[in-house]
């Protein structure tokens, strides 16, 4: 059972990955890339990480994926589209043949290189405020700096956005 | 029958699925068809359409947007800090507490900024 | 090896199966009580209360001729609905428009697998019940925002932004309102939640908490005062001005089922859900209290203005958002003092 | 139970995609999807190698909120950058915007 809805979700993010950088039109690209998302949060509940999966879908298809929707419609032309794509030319083919090879390298060295043991361990229920413990402990550095970064974004995404209003005094569209 | 929670969501999921998208494929089958430019128009009570729908409205809220994406991630590293609250000592608290001070400063230059242009 | 060939099953024992799996207590739940049924039917009866209780709010009476006071109407329109014709303008997107609709009613009707309706009676009892009703809700704006990309209408186009803008901005205080109820019970499973309050309800010591969240969960239903995404004066019907036919009922139908599981939401979290007086059983207490926050939603509807589009944004950002950190330093405070013990479970 | 290696084969095959994106498309907004590709595999990564490993341990979970995290961050400032080139350019074809060149 486990093994059918594996594949399966791998299926949908493979497919749904490429079709998001293929697909023609970039809003669908979007969507795309929403339900490959959305497919890694189910690998992450197939793998236990309940919390982790609702995480990903909170932060990534309910806020990453709407602002880039969002800023999709804000630099769409009016007509057509908003760049000329590459067709699959001679980049596409160097792309294919580079990305290729990395993947092909990363997965030899990576299945050579373990050192767990392939064999899962029994199920486990993870009593969740262990990772606030976590989080609270081992962790505490990287929390701070943490909020650090989301008050360095903050400040700077701010000022990129009201640099970008002074354009248009009025601050209206159009 | 032990089937786990996710299981369970998906067969709801489904059943939901199941019984709304006949209704839609009947109701595309069932209703009227027909193509007329007028009545083909969207919707702008009653006068001739103009103009391209998709423009660029409302940009001026963009940075709402850029805070909704910064405090989402804030709000579930909180729900942790939540679960555990009662059940860690001061000294493990005071980690989040300062986590919490440092989102001071950024909420207040958006506040800042909100009170100089009306909006962020 | 051969396996030995098994005999095929009688007619009776396929039946006898059939009728054990339907009567099964978890296929019962998720197709009948706090399932399916329970759902599709809360919302339709919810579309027939807010037209009752705002018309006589408006000293009207309402639906009154199909069956008694009117109590068939949803069923009629939703046949009428269903034999419409689904006009789509030209150059929108159909097909993601009927799959938008279809998305939203599955998004509106997931958040009640975690939802206790009774001492469990849950469909499924999730140790992170509550953020992942909170995962489903935000993905509402995506939907609406495509349903307004989709139909090439200013009106649903700006509906949807306004809806997108106005839910965003309401979700991060909607999510720590509830911090403060997490921190006294340490669980995120909403039936542990509802059982740690048989003795006081959540209502009384997170009542800073109970507000922002209500007034979140307005906004998110985008009902008035926050009605701005389908401000029938200016935007028609928002975004759904372009959804018509089967569409629009789908889409009509899940608003109302977000409504009634927001409710359910609330008096799970806040009122004590199911807890009550035993001379009701649970499920029916549970159910009274949820329409009688459906229909305080409904009454604010009936007596308050439109507030204007700027001022809902950033009242969110600046009141309600500090309203929540004060509602969890409150709380915080509660705990050092040693009063949160009988809230632990 | 599947196999550790089949997830390890899976996360490659979506490093692959993304590194292809970003060699290969020039839309700023398609980068940003690649980078986002990436990040993802590696969140998985991290997950399958956590529940794999004998006991079970949770600091890959941790790993992964940090790592979602600050790809939340990367994906609002780099919006806001893509918005900001658009404004002043009037394009977001990475190969349109070099102004810096000598």
């Amino acid at each position: 059972m486990a093994d059918v809805v594996f594949l399966a979700l791998s299926g949908l993010i493979i497919a749904s990955a490429i079709l998001a950088l293929e697909a023609r039109e970039l809003i669908y690209g979007a969507i795309w890339l929403a339900i490959s998302l959305m497919g890694v949060a189910g690998v992450f509940i197939l793998l236990g990480a309940e919390y982790v999966a609702m995480f990903q879908v909170a932060v990534y298809v309910g806020a990453v994926v709407v602002l880039i929707m969002f800023t999709i419609m804000l630099v769409h032309r009016e007509s057509g589209r908003i760049v000329d794509e590459e067709g699959p030319g001679r980049l596409g083919r160097a792309g294919a043949f580079v990305a290729g090879l990395v993947a092909l390298t990363v997965a030899v060295a990576t299945i050579l290189l373990t050192p767990v043991s392939p064999a899962a361990p029994e199920f486990y229920r993870v009593a969740l405020p262990e990772l606030g413990r976590l989080l609270a402990s081992s962790y505490s550095i990287a929390l701070v700096i943490l909020g650090l970064l989301i008050g360095a974004t903050v400040i700077g995404a701010l000022t990129l956005a009201k640099v970008e209003r002074e354009g248009e005094p009025d601050g209206t569209v159009e | 029958m032990a089937l786990d929670n996710w299981s369970l969501v998906a067969i709801f999921e489904i059943v939901v699925f199941l019984t709304i998208f006949p209704l839609l494929i009947f109701g595309w089958l069932m209703g009227a068809k027909g193509r007329h430019p007028i009545r083909d128009a969207p919707f702008e009570s009653g006068q001739t359409p103009m103009g391209e729908a998709r423009r660029r409205y409302m940009m001026q809220y963009y940075p709402y947007l850029i805070m909704f994406v910064v405090f989402d991630v804030v709000a579930m590293f909180l729900f942790t800090w939540g679960l555990v609250f009662s059940s860690i000592s001061f000294s493990q608290d005071y980690v989040f507490l300062i986590f919490l001070i440092i989102l001071v400063a950024p909420l207040a230059y958006a506040l800042h900024l909100s009170g100089k242009h009306e909006s962020w | 090896m051969v396996n030995e060939l098994q005999p095929l099953p009688t007619v009776q024992e396929i039946v006898t199966l059939a009728l054990s799996i339907i009567t099964s207590r978890t296929f019962l739940e998720i197709i009948v009580f706090p399932g399916f049924l329970n759902v599709m039917l809360g919302a339709a009866f919810l579309t027939w209360l807010e037209r009752k209780v705002i018309a006589r709010v408006q000293l009207r009476i309402g639906p009154l001729y199909a069956g008694m006071w009117g109590i068939l109407q949803p069923i009629a329109d939703g046949v009428k609905l269903m034999f419409k014709e689904m006009i789509f303008p030209e150059r929108a997107d159909a097909k993601l428009l009927m799959l938008c609709a279809l998305g939203l009613m599955l998004l509106a009707a997931a958040p009640v697998v975690p939802i206790p309706f009774g001492d469990g009676l849950v469909i499924a009892d999730m140790d992170v019940g509550l953020i992942y009703v909170f995962a489903v809700i935000s993905l509402f704006p995506t939907v609406i925002l495509l349903i307004g990309w989709g139909s090439n209408s200013k009106y649903s186009f700006l509906g949807a932004l306004r809806s997108l803008f106005q839910q965003v901005a309401y979700e991060i205080p909607m999510w720590l309102s509830v911090l403060g109820i997490i921190m006294l019970t340490g669980t995120l499973n909403l039936a542990k939640i509802v059982e740690a309050q048989q003795k006081v309800w959540f209502v009384v010591p997170q009542i800073l908490g109970f507000v922002v969240f209500f007034t979140a969960v307005l906004a998110e239903l985008e009902r008035t005062p926050f009605d701005l995404p389908e401000a029938e004066p200016e935007l028609v019907m928002g975004w759904m001005t372009e959804l018509t036919g089967v569409a629009f009922m789908v889409g009509f139908l899940a608003m109302y089922t977000k409504l009634y599981l927001m409710s359910a939401l609330i008096t799970a979290l806040f009122l004590g859900g199911w807890s009550g007086p035993a001379i009701l059983p649970q499920p029916v207490w549970f159910l009274l209290k949820t329409f009688l926050v459906a229909s305080s939603v409904v009454i604010i509807r009936g007596s308050f203005p439109r507030v204007r589009v700027d001022i809902l944004l950033r009242s969110a950002w600046t009141r309600l958002l500090l309203v929540a950190f004060a509602n969890i330093f409150v709380t915080v405070g509660v705990i050092w003092l040693g009063l949160g013990g009988i809230w632990r479970i | 139970m599947e196999p550790l290696s089949s997830y390890v084969i899976l996360t490659s095959a979506m490093l692959g995609i993304g590194i292809y994106g970003l060699v290969s498309k020039r839309n700023a907004i398609r980068l940003l999807f690649s980078v986002e590709l990436i990040v993802n595999a590696a969140n998985i990564n991290f997950i399958a190698f956590a529940r794999y490993s004998n006991p079970p341990i949770l600091n890959g979970w941790v790993v992964v909120f940090y790592s979602i995290a600050a790809a939340a961050m990367e994906a609002a400032v780099g919006l806001a950058l893509i918005l900001v080139a658009f404004r002043l350019n009037g394009t977001i074809d990475v190969r349109k915007l070099n102004r810096l060149r000598g």
